[in-house]
């Protein structure tokens, strides 16, 4: 009988120590015993996703590291906190709690759109401001404290359906998207949305995320002189070395601001591909010059070319953004302690982007200014990547 | 046609990680579901000695690494727990397949690698552009699994691996080594895992600490389906199971639901035939 | 110690949860805010324990292994969710939308599980692991692949949150109601069958046991409560998604129910508790860089528990060491080896259900179906 | 009531072309010991098998109390009277003694408790509940295994196994009960012990009793009659006696 006292015993203490773990001070007191601007971020570190997790982390310390080195905003530290997600949108009620319980002051949201949709609505509920980098999800910045810096899906797909209404008018065109993803499901329907009706549209799709055989999607589309490819670069990737021959020599891949990146992969020789290679993304990591070169020598330096992508960039010009509009809100004589409440920065950080805040000289843009919804408005660039052979 | 090549050359690989499970399950009656990590193991070992330049370098390497590494498993986790229930070596199969992939991202980083191995262009064949790749795979499945068949039924040690699985018991009364019986199953297994590994980069040149899940599934599906324990099983069942991936990706309406139509037929399949298509099972005496 | 003729050590478990939720009931009710974290804890913990106990009943009492409990918990989830999103407009988010969303969830996985449970009665241990592993893939598949206005599509289904400060203490009430069911059923006569049916088939059907009606039983209960669980998850997250019910979550809800002892419903909520706990608090602790070491250490304690809670070599040790030897010099009377708690399985016996006993063969002929398949005959 | 309690017509089995039993009738009257002997291989447990519903005779069919039984399953075929022990012991070794026989009695009438009754532990289970433990303690003192009613049905010694087999399966109230070498294993005192229990078991319980067994002494003392069997046809039937004493008996016993 002693024993399954003692079991008792155990159990009671295991529940109760959940109960103790969590019991810190009471709601607003978070941020009571702050020494420096908490920002807090959560993205795949680890997984199928963590490139662009990692790119992330490793850009926006860099910003707050080159912020702290000029000063930080008189004289107070910037501190970045990175937490795990894996992509997965149940991890996020934790490290959205262990976040702002840590004093998180401001946040960059999260990296992928999936887990996005989570941390918006419990960001809402304590009005903790965040400034997402990549999370490209329409439906991301509809809440008041929620800002993209990327476009949103929508954009992206709507911009490449007029370039290919204006030059494709009438012709057939190949579609090749990955089913089961939130990116680039978002992007193809909007294009099919605002594609007119004289185009016609071969589709195929793929859902694992390690497939590594499109063969049979490669042969439905092997007479397309123009596809469409809103997918992330590795995917796009394989299924160019693989279709080399089968594809027409002239056809013409087009990719969105996930093809970023695609001819720095290790081992993935571009020129080796015969078709052309063009992307819609307000980052090119192939850039000669301004913001963007500089930004790619310091990242290279710093961390090599493997996690180089336009994820980076726009974390990095978050990163600046936020400081940006912090630096003005107390030039307009607002007061920014160092223990100032999540909520109570993000109704002065809201003022100044509702108000035509507008950020000059970024890596992804020359200025750019958000819209009272939280979408992006800044210049879309095409670039090349490469030309036909 | 394409389409038919390519599900066969699918199924030659499916039929290569299913001929793993299906020996170390039918010998050392355990489900190890680590099988698929040590194909990505291969694969990342073909990486690494690539930067030699020499492809038939990295094959070797592969496979040797993953013969090792398969048996350091053997001896480490499973050995240990042989006797003990056969739910607690599936937990540790599970625990050494999360090893595996948090150690290569670990030293291998998260980024996914390309690594071209053989530059094979594709050829025409019967009025059909098909992979060279595709045929190469298809080959040497065929003679792995015929000299693999002849080894099981012709060799002493392929007499004494049957004995073992009949009855482990009786196996060693007869003086059979069983532990060397079993470490060279796992030891055959994970060859064919390595060459498994090589089949994908030959088709796609690219290396993911994740890309040993879903195959290891699939194959486990595949074994199943022929009958686990039954070799020309796991070679019919991944061939099967090749194909009808192979077609259904064909059809954009179906394409996003090929996962759920293959595990659909195999339940259709086990209802019909509870042991699979060859599944040999001990009749438990009354 | 008998408070009258009922024995107390049966009902530890609900004292110690029903303590529990009363304290926190009252302290809520008296204004007291928990933090997030404390409160998202508390309901993935009440979601695991519903898990645990309800997989135990199959693995552990009906000795079957089911690989595809997160297939129920999905169908629950996102059934539940569409249903409290359509009902949201009108009849708000209150207790009666929870109620019908319970019932909705626990309905559509029980009519899972009577699916499933079909095979079950012809297949056995690997092949219908093979089974229910691939239920849970079709039912993941299905969902992912839905069209928007349905189930969300691949974005996933959007359902309301519960208030977050009272959706755990519904969770703690779930919890005791789960704990209510299963050890009453295990504690009585068809407990005592479904137990028989694990240790030896063929006996349970020669002393007149239903085994049909049992497997059924187990399947659907143990599916019913997993699908409460998915509807304990739908009301606590903004947005249901498929991804996350694939065969990884089974497996470690499976994982929880082995480490707890075959069988031992207390054993499956202190492992489940505990596991849980681990997954929420490591990632606080490994941020940034190391993210990657939380894989790691999560597979290296695995192995080393398993290994070290059954290796046939380590036995001595084990005893020597075990959690009742160090408890003997606590207890005046000795415990009497034989009088373990009788329906635990104890892990070196292993329920004759699990056992592989498929040979390896190279011959092509089909064994001839009608000597192992005869309707109730043998394994 | 029929006149014979068991009656088998042409009973036979064929595992693809092995005949395992071919034409066995057999007769058994209420209230019987009856041998059924033959050397090993003879098919003695297949027809266990058979009667008992876990294979599906492929000839001829058999009679319990004048009803015809084929088809059933052996959950059925137990409730309508037939109870069995196995050759080789199949006890639930993780429940203790007397919940092994409380599952044997869970099916008798005056035993009935609905699952839902059980669940909310309404009055009528704990009723049951009481009911059957009772139950389950006689049928133990019978066998004299109450002392051991809390240990687990594993770790009893052998004797102890088989006698709680055959409880568990008086427990289920049969008609006919189909002993399998009940006494293999045991010394000369069990045996004899058990040939009593056997006995008394018989007249307390208005039982016909079915066995197979090779210990000759064990089957004259106890036997009113028997059937041999060899390679699975009828070899001699009829009284103990005159059947051990048949020429052919011997030659199959002893061959040569």
């Amino acid at each position: 009988m002693k024993l399954t006292k003692l079991t008792a015993i155990v159990m009671a203490l295991v529940l109760c120590l959940g109960l103790f773990a969590g019991c810190s001070s009471g709601d607003a007191g978070y941020t009571a015993d702050n020494t420096e601007f908490v920002i807090g971020v959560s993205g795949p570190l680890t997984g199928g996703a963590a490139m662009y997790g990692q790119a992330v982390k490793n850009s926006a310390q860099m910003a707050v590291d080159e912020i702290n080195a000029a000063g930080g905003l008189n004289g107070i530290k910037f501190k970045l906190v990175a937490m795990d997600d894996m992509h997965d949108a149940t991890k996020i009620s934790t490290n959205y709690s262990s976040l702002l319980e840590g004093g998180m002051q401001v946040s960059l949201g999260t990296v992928t759109t999936a887990p996005g949709l989570e941390f918006k609505n419990l960001s809402a509920d304590d009005n903790v401001f965040f400034l997402t980098p990549s999370a490209s999800g329409d439906d991301i910045p509809t809440n008041p404290n929620g800002y993209q810096m990327c476009f949103a899906d929508g954009n992206q797909g709507k911009v490449a359906a007029q370039f290919v209404n204006e030059n494709l008018a009438g012709q057939t065109i190949g579609v090749f998207y990955k089913a089961d993803e939130a990116y680039s499901k978002g992007i193809y329907d909007q294009f099919k949305a605002n594609l007119d009706d004289s185009i016609t549209v071969v589709e195929t799709s793929f859902t694992d995320a390690n497939a590594t055989d499109f063969a049979t999607q490669i042969d439905t589309l092997k007479d397309c002189g123009f596809i469409f490819m809103p997918t992330y670069y590795t995917p796009a990737s394989i299924f160019m070395t693989q279709a080399k021959d089968i594809i027409a020599a002239d056809a013409v891949y087009y990719g969105c601001d996930g093809f970023d990146g695609i001819d720095s992969i290790e081992g993935f020789d571009i020129t080796s591909i015969p078709q052309a290679v063009t992307m819609l993304s307000h980052f090119n990591s192939k850039a000669t010059d301004g913001k963007a070169k500089e930004f790619i020598d310091k990242y290279v330096a710093a961390y090599g070319k493997d996690t180089l992508n336009q994820f980076g960039a726009s974390a990095y010009d978050c990163v600046y953004a936020i400081y940006g509009a912090m630096k003005k809100a107390i030039d307009e004589g607002k007061d920014i302690p160092v223990t100032i409440s999540a909520s109570d920065l993000c109704d002065i950080l809201k003022e100044q982007f509702e108000g035509g805040y507008t950020f000059t000289n970024g890596v992804t843009g020359d200025s750019i200014s958000w819209d009272k919804s939280g979408y992006v408005n800044k210049s879309a660039i095409q670039y090349v990547i490469k030309e036909a052979n | 046609m394409t389409t038919a090549i390519n599900g066969l050359s699918l199924g030659g690989i499916y039929a290569m990680i299913a001929l793993g499970y299906t020996m170390v399950y039918g010998i050392a009656k355990m489900l190890n579901f680590a099988h698929g990590d040590v194909i990505m193991i291969g694969g990342y070992m073909i990486y690494v000695t690539m930067a030699t330049g020499n492809p038939l370098l990295a094959i070797a390497v592969a496979v040797l690494s993953c013969v090792i590494l398969g048996v350091t498993i053997e001896k480490v986790a499973y050995k240990p727990l042989r006797g003990a229930s056969p739910l607690a070596v599936l937990i540790t199969a599970i625990g050494i397949s999360y090893l595996l992939q948090s150690l290569a991202q670990i030293i291998f980083g998260s980024a996914a690698k390309m690594v071209t191995v053989y530059e094979l262009g594709s050829i025409q064949f019967l009025g059909a552009t098909v992979q060279l790749s595709a045929l190469v795979t298809l080959g040497v499945t065929v003679v792995v699994m015929a000299a693999l068949t002849l080894f099981v039924k012709f060799t002493r040690v392929g007499r004494a691996m049957i004995a073992v699985s009949e009855d482990r018991g009786a196996a060693q009364l007869m003086g059979i080594n069983v532990n060397g019986i079993i470490t060279l199953t796992f030891a055959i297994g994970s060859a064919l895992a390595a060459l498994a590994g090589l089949f994908y980069l030959l088709k796609a040149p690219n290396v993911s600490s994740t890309m040993g899940a879903m195959p290891g599934i699939k194959a486990f599906t595949a074994a199943v389906i022929g009958g686990i324990g039954s070799i020309p099983g796991a070679m019919l069942g991944g061939i099967l199971l090749g194909i009808v991936e192979s077609v259904s990706y064909k059809f954009a309406a179906i394409a996003p639901y090929t996962d759920a139509i293959e595990f659909s037929i195999l339940i259709i399949i086990l209802l019909v035939r509870p042991n699979g298509f060859l599944g040999k099972k001990r009749r438990e005496k009354v | 110690m008998k408070l009258g003729k009922i024995k107390v050590k049966h009902y530890v478990n609900y004292a110690a949860i029903g303590a529990l939720t009363l304290v926190m009931g009252i302290m809520t009710l008296a204004g007291n805010k928990f933090d997030n974290s404390t409160l998202f804890l508390m309901e993935k913990m009440s979601i695991s324990i519903i898990l645990a106990v309800s997989l135990s009943l199959v693995v552990g009492f009906l000795g079957e292994l089911s690989l595809g409990h997160a297939g129920f918990m999905c169908v629950g989830a996102y059934l539940s969710g569409k249903v409290a999103s359509l009902l949201e407009p009108t009849m708000g988010n209150g207790p009666l939308t929870l109620l019908i969303a319970l019932l909705v969830g626990a309905g559509a996985a029980a009519a899972c599980g009577i699916v499933i449970g079909i095979p079950a009665l012809r297949l056995r241990g690997d092949y219908l692991a093979i089974v229910t592993l691939a239920f849970g893939e079709i039912v993941k598949s299905l969902f992912q692949n839905s069209s928007d206005e349905t189930f969300g599509g691949s974005l996933g289904l959007s359902t309301p949150r519960y208030d977050k400060n009272y959706l755990f203490l519904y969770g703690f009430i779930l919890v005791l109601i789960t704990l209510f069911v299963v050890q009453n059923l295990m504690r009585s006569k068809h407990g005592r069958a479904i137990t028989a049916i694990r240790d030896n088939e063929i006996a349970a059907r020669a002393t007149g046991t239903n085994v049909t009606k049992y497997k059924l039983l187990a399947f659907t209960l143990s599916a019913a409560f997993a699908g409460i669980a998915g509807v304990l998850y739908s009301y606590s997250n903004y947005t249901v998604q498929s991804m996350k019910f694939g065969y990884n979550y089974s497996i470690e809800i499976l994982v929880m129910v082995v480490l707890g002892g075959m069988g031992n419903i207390n054993g499956a909520i202190i492992s489940a508790a505990l596991i849980t706990y681990l997954n929420t608090q490591l990632p606080t602790i490994l941020t940034g860089d190391l993210a990657v070491l939380q894989n790691l250490l999560y597979a290296i304690i695995l192995i080393v528990i398993v290994i070290y809670n059954n290796a046939p070599a380590l036995k001595g040790f084990r005893d020597k060491y075990n959690f009742k030897a160090l408890t003997r010099k606590l207890r005046k009377k000795e415990v009497d080896p034989a009088h373990v708690k009788d329906d635990e399985a104890k892990w070196d016996v292993v329920p004759t259900k699990i056992d592989m006993d498929e040979i390896l063969s190279v011959d092509m002929t089909p064994q001839d179906p009608n000597i192992t398949w005869k309707r109730g005959g043998d394994k | 009531m029929a006149e014979y309690i068991l009656e088998t017509k042409g009973l036979g089995i064929s595992f693809g072309g092995l005949k395992a039993a071919q034409d066995v009738d057999i007769k058994i009257r209420k209230r019987q010991i009856y041998g059924l002997i033959g050397p090993n291989g003879a098919g003695k447990t297949t027809i266990f098998n058979l009667l008992t519903c876990v294979y599906k005779p492929t000839a001829g069919t058999f009679y319990l109390d004048g009803e015809e039984m084929k088809g059933l399953t052996p959950d059925k075929i137990n409730r309508k009277g037939i109870a069995r022990t196995f050759q080789n012991i199949r006890l639930f070794n993780n429940m203790t003694v007397i919940r092994n026989v409380m599952v044997g009695l869970q099916h008798r009438p005056e035993f009935k408790c609905s699952v839902i009754e059980s669940l909310l532990r309404l009055p009528r289970h704990f009723k049951v509940e009481k009911a059957m433990r009772a139950k389950a303690k006689e049928l133990l003192r019978i066998f004299d295994l109450e002392q051991d009613r809390n240990d687990l049905a594993c770790n009893l010694p052998y004797g102890k196994q088989r006698k709680l087999e055959i409880a568990r399966a008086l427990a289920t109230d049969p008609k006919l009960l189909l002993l399998d070498e009940p006494a293999a294993g045991m010394n000369p005192h069990e045996t004899e012990d058990l040939a009593h229990t056997i006995r008394k078991i018989r007249d307390g319980f208005d039982l016909t009793i079915l066995l197979i067994e090779h210990d000759m002494g064990f089957v004259s003392d106890l036997c009113d009659e028997i059937t041999v069997l060899n390679f699975g046809t009828v070899l001699a039937q009829g009284d103990t006696k005159t059947a051990l004493q048949d020429p052919e008996v011997i030659k199959a016993y002893i061959g040569g």
